[in-house]
């Protein structure tokens, strides 16, 4: 099941790479239908999970691989895992959608697209170090290819610097891999077994060193302060589509990253690194929030506020790592409210970035200077903005607020500390109102005179995000039910 | 009623008017013919169910977050406050029938959704749903404040709206996360029994959230702002509903602010300067709507002073009494405006002859804020004073001086709004928009509605219903007003009600502009913090950005200086990162002379070099 | 006692004349130096009892100096007696280096504790050789043999200018062969 | 005679030879250098030989030191010989043009 | 000794096959050359049969323990064929009807055939000859070209080759003297005892004659220079095959030094030094060639990593053993890009190849990416396991040395990646006909970096084949 969904995508785009002879039409349309099998694949393994038990994966499958190095193709699914490869699904298929009035080379387009989807849902159902690791580095390929060939300004350079600092962070990763490798007992890269029984327990420094260089890779791919500056310029310079991945999904890794890797399988450093952790994410959180309000680049302020959302997500795995003086439930629902920030995240700022694209495509200018009232040619597109930006902003009714209010709330009893990152929300508010005060309001002017508003594709791709955003918001019940057990078995896991 | 059908209503009351907002709010022009009907029958709807749950008293709940459910509960001062808030709704939606014609749908669907989030807010029984109708509240009003969006200060009022607000709602973050760790759960009830030190921070919190709703000081400049929106969102948001649930909030939470010793006597003196500085403030302006925006917050100082004190029953008539007040004062503040294109107090004067019911109804008003018995605030404020005199005679004092001001700036409009028109008024019209000369029976009627309810409510206070209420809230024993506190109050409202018409109000320059209180927020928060977002922005690019390139840079350096090459100024980011590992990679190709020689020589020494490597180290 | 003169005699002949190849002012009397140095070093290798791979080494050098020389007449153009030269680069360097060199290896040569001799020879050398090269060293010798085939390909394919192709015509058929100067197989 | 001494000398052969084969600036003559080189290796396995490990195995070593010589200077010729036709050089500094 | 042939026969095979197209060759006419290709294949492909055969049956020594038939020989063996076979693939297009075809393959076996044997030895004599028939060929191979470059190429080549060379049997005849054998078990039973100094100076001396083989510090300078002079079939061939035999080589050596000198640290300080100094010099390097050339010397410091910690750590050797094939196949690639479009000496005029060639740009970036060891080509299992093996066998700093470099590499194989794949080339670049890349260089191309990636995903299967114990 796990293997079927990983993998359509790659054999989509394997075929649509060698059909070169595919009409662009039926490239667009291919690449749509592959994404709505998707949707009902995840939908079905949805219906199939079941909780497992604590420290297990259901859905699992698992295939022999280098045994000799203790290495294998496992696959599985939990709580943790499961909301991002079903956000991973939608997602792309609202990038789809989207990319159904794509001119530029759309066949290759589509088949990049599901390679680098194949790619994300393979590092979420990863249960193996290597093979993470794996799925970990084609998605910067994948990326890269994608802002290099689609992009626009300055692709080439962005692309370039993406790829460095990705690429420092998945070396890190990887010597932090070796050395949980080596230290395991037998020598193993099995997550599971690794979890089961964490290595370098008691070690003190040596395993303080290895997972500091975990949180090395993670932190430039989530991006905390100061590992973000790729962050912008990728962003930037990315096509809608692009930046709409890599917000949506190539960055909850780094924060999939934390609690799939460093709290389960380094508890003991974990725990001795989690003042680091909150600080950073403090950090990240005022930081991210500050930087963007000072942004006049729609796309460049988006991208600062990923910081300041990701920030969160540091925040409370930090917390949660912070066992003297909490209780677990506290610490459970920072941890919760993580994963319901990755998911969030994922759907908000994706249907910013697809939003901020419509801007580079009628007017070929982030810069909202350039607008004003934009309200009144392009109703829809005002409309479904100020949505996003309220919905990015935390409003109640929509997922981030669920999201931001457990991690809150779990973080300040955790650690009253983090309650400094309260501010985070104002100014994230705040900068959220001023780009809807010079994007959409006031009197029409600018680039904003004649206008188009959105198009079928374009409406079809933004408004379903948003509209989860808003279900997961005020029925939060369905995703907290499968969160909850897998975050208070992380919890518990540190806390051994 | 069986309870599962009053549970029925209570989530009908909330969900009803959110679904209907949502849809006239998203749906664009295409619902503008239909969005007022449906918002009045919705908004009957509400008030019918309003009622019905007021009685009923059900208590629903579904699991929600952080292992708190989503719960909602009618208790005795939210039977009070639901119904209330219903009612100014519908009146104030059936004005704005009349009053607000470009884009009703849009208009109707947010103060629909507005409106189930203040029922949300006064039913909520933990403290996240709480905090997400509190919020959501926010949002609306930002959303309301701003209505007219053409107009860039109007858009820019709704953003301070917003962001002071939600600056004192990170309290109630904050409370969140206090209730959790205090271990005493996440039900707003249960909220006295937290563990000692995180009481204290729950308390502060939601000390902190409520003050800046209820526009208390030092939050109070937002509301000023605020009056930029249409005046029918003034009307129920800054009269009945969101203002009025900062002041309510503390009346549910006053005994977790009795069990932390210090924050009952903060609310308390916090209500009664508000009431007494803005009441001084109201008493200055020459703007009919910033005159009841000061008001209202000098009003809900009572409120919260009310809560202070310990008593909920004398604040919670208060804050019935001043809703049908304020709401009514705003709504012919609202038709006036319409009407002349101004709500300048100078230009205003003598409208209430031009219309005289509209004129009439609003003088009732004005003399129940002035606290002229038998009107409403005439009781129920001197119920909230008995208390602050057992508390303190300090804050009796202060309470009664603001009492005096209330008069005093009722009167000044009451005196304003039936002088005889001077010639040439006409030319101060129209300095906000284009009046229509004209008030229709839609708004009028509204207005007719609360001005009774102005005259009467003051009954809440009073004996027997006032007996009733507190025994409802369980405050048999409280201190209620004495014959004497009325009478007394009473006649001091008549003297300064004579003062005024005899010389009028000064108009200092401090009070006119609320204190300073906007361009102070503005000095110190504002402009610091987008200096620092600029400061930390460039901070980004030039440093952090840079600094990636530096760590090349600086092991590039040693070598640099070695290979003699200059050290040019470092520019791009990963240009620089580029040009340094070059030079890094130009120093690694300069053994690669192309010269056998020389790599014989190399290739010598390196070999030397290894046999003195493995006999030094054993 | 007599062996130790005639080596020390042999071993300054040896040094001495080979130092002389990079004194000397023509490439001619180079080698007669460097043939000279070897023929010394063969000599110190007899005086150790290995005859056969002294004498070896003896003829070996004695045929590669003549190569040499004839070489640098047919190929380079040179006339060898008659061509003063001196083409030195970094002789300072070099200096440096062979010293520094020396300095290491005799340094070596007279501080490390050697190990005592292992066995004795067997009584005839000559002989021992032959069994080890047809028994325990067999690969070895096997070895040599592609190398030798390989180093003449390897010279052919490098220092012939014309192939069989443009002696033969493409399809090699081409009688008589094309040649500069005419003569030789394939006439 | 002493196993010291045959070193000694060996060490000075080679060394002589990688004066040589550094300082010269024709191919031929750092041919020559390398041979002296060679020269000494062949005097220290033959002192190796007598005084340490006089076993077939070090004789047979000394052929291959030997056939190693040949070879590589038969090698030598042939590169010199392409060198000198396709550059008309003889000089090692004057093919520099593969550098950095 | 038929036992002993048997034992050798892919040797054998190798070395008959060199004759016969040697011979053969010389009666062919100019355009039918093709059938010496033919019987070189079929040597190659017969002597990766055998030696396929043998490495599933058991290991033994032969010429009484001189030579090691064990899996490291065996997996030396089928890497050296396999290459070679890809090199003659890469190649066919430049040296079909060339006026010494059948010379060039004969050289090609022969020094295939001493890369084998430096990677069997366990007897220094073995090692010493094996290396003066890896590389005499060489010498031809890369001044077959007969141009100004090529010529100074072999040059250089020579001349380092023999320095180094006889360094290596000065190293040897230390380590014969101290030891008293040349035998790799009896020099590590009795080294321990022997002076540190001699064993020392031999270890290093021999060490740099491998390191001139493998092409690494110090004995790396020729390797750029003939990758850029030399053809493009020396080229691809030099920086691949004989560093298969020399890393083998290095490590049964140091596997069988003694605990009293640190080889460990030697080679580890080594591997660092040519895993930078090539990334480094690799940086600036606009001819591709070129470019690969450094590459190929940084790839020998990864190579060196395990040989490094020999013996230290049970996954050394299979670790290596992986690296090496994973190496060859995706270099061979690269060069077989670059065997395509021979013409093109400049990095820039590269841009456009994505659109107007897209599978030959794809391996090329399949290629690239895989010698910067991006997953799942078999690099990238090949640097985990090096560096995982440094880790364990108590190394970790040459693990961080191995993935820092990776790091500074990328920034060259992106130099190459980014004018292929940028997009808004006009479309005259990227037009069909702007690229008329060589038939059966493009085949080998596109067939090398599909074998580096399934190499990658099949490294479980291959794994289990070389994780076998060394014979000494």
């Amino acid at each position: 099941m796990l293997s079927l969904i990983v993998f359509l995508p790659l054999a989509a785009a394997a075929v649509l790479a060698a059909a070169t002879q595919l009409p662009d039409r039926v490239a667009r349309w291919a690449w749509l239908g592959v994404t709505a099998v998707e949707l009902v694949l995840v939908v079905l393994a949805w219906a199939a999970y079941s909780t497992p038990a604590p420290g297990a994966l259901a859905l699992e499958e698992q295939v022999q691989w280098i045994p000799g190095i203790g290495s294998s193709y496992h696959v599985g699914v939990d709580g943790l895992s499961l909301p991002l490869v079903a956000l991973t699904n939608v997602v792309f298929a609202a990038c789809a959608v989207y990319a159904l009035r794509e001119q530029n080379r759309p066949r290759v387009q589509a088949a990049l697209f599901c390679f680098l989807q194949s790619v994300s849902l393979g590092l979420f159902v990863s249960a193996d170090l290597i093979l993470f690791f794996l799925f970990f580095d084609l998605s910067i390929v994948g990326m890269y290819f994608v802002i290099a060939g689609w992009g626009h300004g300055n692709a080439a350079r962005s692309a370039v610097k993406f790829f460095l600092y990705t690429f420092l962070g998945s070396l890190a990763l990887l010597l932090g891999f070796i050395g949980l490798y080596v230290a395991s007992d037998p020598h193993t890269f099995d997550m599971v077994a690794l979890a089961a029984d964490p290595p370098l327990a008691g070690s003190g420094a040596v395993g303080a060193l290895v997972l500091g260089a975990v949180l090395l890779g993670l932190a430039v791919k989530t991006p905390t302060v100061p590992f973000h500056t790729w962050l912008p310029p990728a962003h930037t310079d990315a096509p809608a589509v692009g930046s709409a991945v890599l917000a949506a999904v190539l960055l909850k890794v780094g924060t999939y990253g934390f609690v799939r890797i460093g709290m389960p399988m380094l508890p003991d450093a974990w725990r001795s690194w989690a003042g680091v952790l909150v600080v950073v994410g403090v950090v990240s959180v005022l930081y991210g929030a500050m930087v963007a309000l000072a942004q006049t680049d729609l796309k460049r302020m988006i991208a600062y506020t990923s910081v300041n959302h990701m920030g969160y997500v540091v925040l409370a795995v930090g917390a949660a790592g912070v066992v003297a003086g909490s209780d677990a439930e506290a610490r459970a629902v920072a941890v919760t409210g993580a994963v319901t920030q990755m998911v969030s995240h994922g759907l908000i700022t994706g249907a910013l970035f697809l939003l901020a694209g419509v801007l580079q495509d009628r007017a070929g200018t982030y810069d909202m200077g350039a607008y004003g009232g934009l309200a009144a040619p392009a109703p829809r597109f005002a409309t479904l903005f100020a949505v996003g930006a309220f919905a990015s902003l935390g409003l109640p009714g929509f997922s981030g607020f669920i999201a931001e209010l457990q991690v809150f709330a779990g973080g300040i009893a955790a650690v009253p500390l983090t309650a400094l990152a309260l501010p985070g929300i104002l100014v994230t508010a705040a900068l959220f109102l001023r780009a809807i005060r010079r994007l959409l309001t006031g009197p029409t002017a600018g680039h904003s005179t004649g206008f188009a508003d959105l198009r079928p594709a374009e409406t079809w791709s933004v408004a379903p995000l948003l509209l989860l955003a808003l279900v997961i918001g005020v029925l939060p019940r369905p995703l907290l039910d499968v969160i909850e057990p897998a975050s208070a078995a992380v919890v518990d896991l540190v806390g051994r | 009623m069986s309870p599962a059908l009053a549970g029925a209503a209570l989530w009908l009351l909330v969900m009803l008017p959110a679904a209907v907002g949502v849809a006239l709010a998203l749906g664009g022009r295409r619902l503008d013919r239909a969005a007022a009907p449906v918002s009045v029958l919705t908004a009957g709807s509400g008030l019918v169910l309003a009622v019905v749950v007021a009685f009923a008293r059900p208590e629903v709940s579904v699991p929600f977050v952080a292992g708190s459910p989503f719960s909602l509960a009618v208790d005795a001062l939210s039977a009070v406050v639901v119904p209330t808030v219903a009612a100014v709704t519908l009146l104030v939606l059936v004005f704005a029938t009349g009053d607000v014609r470009d884009a009703p749908a849009r208009f109707h669907g947010l103060m629909l959704l507005f409106a189930s989030a203040v029922a949300v807010t006064a039913t909520a029984t933990t403290w996240p749903t709480l905090l997400l109708a509190w919020e959501v509240m926010g949002a609306t009003s930002y959303a309301l404040v701003g209505f007219w969006w053409r107009d860039d200060d109007r858009v820019a009022a709704g953003g301070t709206a917003f962001v002071t607000t939600r600056a004192a709602d990170l309290g109630l973050y904050l409370a969140v996360g206090a209730a959790l760790a205090g271990g005493a759960g996440l039900a707003i009830a249960d909220a006295p029994a937290a563990s000692p030190g995180w009481r204290h921070a729950l308390a502060a919190g939601v000390l902190v959230a409520a003050l800046g709703k209820a526009a208390q000081l030092p939050f109070s400049f937002w509301l000023s702002r605020a009056m930029a929106g249409p005046s029918p969102v003034s009307a129920l948001l800054h009269s009945a509903a969101m203002v009025a649930m900062g002041g309510y909030l503390l009346l549910r939470a006053q005994p977790l602010l009795a069990a932390t010793g210090w924050a009952a006597t903060t609310a308390a003196w916090a209500g009664a300067l508000t009431a007494l500085v803005l009441g001084a403030v109201a008493a200055a302006q020459r703007d009919l709507k910033q005159l009841l925006a000061a008001s209202t917050s000098a009003q809900l100082g009572f409120v919260v002073l009310g809560a202070g004190v310990g008593a909920v029953a004398g604040g919670t008539a208060h804050l019935v009494a001043h809703a049908a007040t304020k709401a009514l004062l705003f709504l012919a503040a609202g038709a006036w405006l319409t009407a002349l294109g101004t709500k300048s107090l100078p230009a205003l004067t003598g409208v209430a002859r031009r219309w005289p019911v509209a004129g009439a109804a609003a003088s009732v008003g004005a003399l129940s804020l002035a606290g002229v018995a038998p009107l409403a605030l005439w009781a129920t404020k001197d119920e909230v004073l008995a208390a602050a005199l057992k508390t303190s005679p300090a804050l009796y004092v202060v309470g009664l001086a603001a009492a005096a001001l209330s008069a005093a700036y009722a009167a000044k409009v009451l005196v304003l709004v039936w002088r005889r028109e001077p010639a040439g008024v006409e030319k101060a019209w129209d300095d906000e928009q284009a009046g229509t000369r004209h008030i229709g029976w839609v708004e009028t009627g509204p207005l007719l509605v609360l001005a009774a309810g102005a005259a009467v409510l003051g009954v809440l206070a009073l004996p027997p219903v006032g007996d009733a209420l507190r025994s409802a809230l369980g405050e048999e024993s409280a201190p209620t007003a004495t014959l004497l506190e009325l009478a007394g109050s009473a006649l001091l409202a008549l003297v300064v009600l004579a003062a005024v018409m005899r010389w009028g109000t000064p108009e200092p320059g401090w009070a006119t502009s609320w204190l300073g209180l906007g361009r102070v927020t503005d000095a110190v928060a504002v402009r610091p913090v987008l200096r620092l977002a600029e400061t930390l922005a460039r901070f980004d690019d030039r440093v952090l950005d840079r600094g990636v390139d530096d760590t090349a840079t600086a092991t590039a350096a040693a070598a640099a200086r070695l290979a003699r090459v200059d050290d040019a100024r470092v520019d791009g980011l990963v240009t620089a990162v580029a040009r340094r590992t070059r030079r890094l990679g130009e120093l690694a190709q300069r053994p690669q002379t192309g010269q056998l020689h020389e790599y014989y020589l190399q290739a010598a020494a390196v070999l030397a070099v290894g046999v003195l490597l493995l006999l030094v180290v054993r | 006692m007599l062996d130790v003169v005639a080596f020390w005699v042999l071993g300054i002949v040896a040094v001495v004349s080979g130092a002389f190849v990079f004194v000397v002012d023509s490439m001619a009397r180079a080698t007669y130096a460097l043939a000279l140095s070897f023929v010394a070093v063969g000599a110190a290798l007899l005086l150790m009892d290995l005859q056969y791979v002294g004498l070896i080494t003896v003829l070996m050098m004695v045929m590669e100096m003549a190569v040499m020389a004839v070489y640098m007449v047919m190929f380079m153009g040179m006339n060898p007696a008659l061509m003063p030269m001196s083409m030195v680069h970094d002789n300072r360097k070099a200096l440096a280096a062979a010293a520094a060199t020396f300095v290491l290896l005799a340094g070596g040569a007279l501080l490390v504790p050697w190990p005592t001799r292992r066995g004795a020879p067997s009584g005839d050398v000559t002989a021992a050789l032959g069994e080890a090269i047809m028994g325990s060293k067999m690969l070895v010798m096997m070895t040599i043999s592609p190398v030798m085939v390989a180093t003449i390909v390897a010279g052919i394919v490098l220092a012939a200018p014309r192939g069989r192709y443009d002696r033969l015509g493409d399809d090699l058929r081409r009688r008589p062969a094309d040649d500069p100067q005419p003569g030789g197989v394939g006439r | 005679m002493s196993l010291d001494a045959v070193l000694v000398v060996a060490s000075a052969l080679f060394s002589v030879g990688l004066y040589g084969a550094i300082s010269q600036q024709v191919v031929v003559m750092v041919m020559m250098g390398l041979e002296l080189m060679i020269n000494g290796v062949i005097l220290a396995a033959a002192g190796f030989w007598w005084f340490m490990a006089p076993e077939p195995t070090g004789q047979v070593l000394l052929l291959v030191v030997i056939a190693a010589m040949t070879v590589e200077m038969a090698m030598g010729f042939a590169v010199a010989t392409v060198l000198h036709r396709s550059r008309s050089v003889d000089m090692t500094d004057m093919a520099a043009d593969l550098s950095r | 000794m038929a036992a002993e042939v048997r034992a050798l026969l892919p040797e054998v095979l190798l070395l008959l096959g060199g004759l016969v197209a040697l011979v053969g060759g010389s009666f062919l006419p100019r355009q039918r050359q093709w059938v010496a290709r033919l019987v070189v294949v079929a040597a190659l492909l017969g002597a990766a049969a055998v030696a396929l055969v043998d490495l599933l049956g058991p290991a033994g020594a032969a010429f009484s323990g001189a030579y090691a038939v064990d899996g490291a020989t065996g997996a030396a063996r089928i890497v050296v064929a396999a290459a070679t076979l890809l090199v003659i693939g890469l190649g066919v297009d430049e040296l079909a009807g060339g006026r010494q075809e059948s010379e060039t393959y004969a050289l090609l076996l022969f020094s295939a055939l001493g890369a084998v044997l430096l990677a069997g030895a366990d007897d220094l004599l073995v090692l010493a000859v094996g290396f003066l028939l890896a590389s005499i060929p060489l010498y031809a191979l890369i001044g077959s070209a007969r141009t100004p470059a090529a010529a100074e190429a072999v040059m250089k080549t020579y001349l380092l080759g023999a320095l180094f060379g006889i360094t290596m049997l000065l190293g040897v005849t230390v380590l014969y003297g101290v030891a008293g054998d040349t035998l790799y078990a009896v020099l590590a039973t009795r080294l321990g005892d022997a002076p540190r100094a001699a064993v020392a100076f031999g270890l290093v001396a021999v060490f740099a004659g491998l390191m001139f083989k493998a092409g690494g510090v110090p004995a790396h300078f020729w390797v750029p220079d003939a990758a850029q002079g030399a053809g493009t079939t020396a080229a691809a061939f030099l920086t691949t095959v004989p560093k298969v035999g020399a890393v083998v080589a290095a490590y049964r050596l140091v596997d069988a030094m003694p605990a009293t000198v640190d080889a460990s640290l030697l080679v580890g300080l080594l591997a660092v030094a040519s895993m930078t100094l090539g990334n480094l010099a690799a940086f600036a390097q606009t001819d591709p060639r070129r470019l690969l050339g450094w590459s190929t010397v940084s790839q020998v410091g990864y190579l060196l990593v395990p040989v490094a910690v020999a013996g230290r750590s049970d996954l050394a050797l299979p670790a290596m053993l992986l690296y090496l094939s994973a190496y060859s196949v995706t270099n061979l690639a690269a060069f077989a890009v670059v065997a395509a479009l021979p013409e093109r000496r400049d990095l820039a005029s590269w841009a456009g190849l994505a659109g107007s060639r897209p599978w030959l740009a794809g391996a090329l970036v399949v290629s690239l990416l895989g010698l910067l060891g991006t997953p799942p080509t078999a690099v990238f299992v090949g640097k985990l396991t090096v560096a995982t093996a440094a880790w364990d066998g108590g190394a970790a700093w040459l693990a961080v040395a191995v993935l820092l470099n990776t790091l500074l590499s990328l920034f060259y194989y992106l130099r190459w990646v980014v004018p292929v794949y940028r997009g808004g080339e006009p479309v005259e670049r990227t037009a069909r006909g702007a690229f008329s890349p060589r038939p059966w260089a493009a085949g080998a191309a596109v067939t090398a970096a599909l074998a580096s990636v399934v190499l990658g995903l099949a490294s479980g299967a291959v794994w289990t084949l070389l994780d076998v114990p060394l014979i000494r």
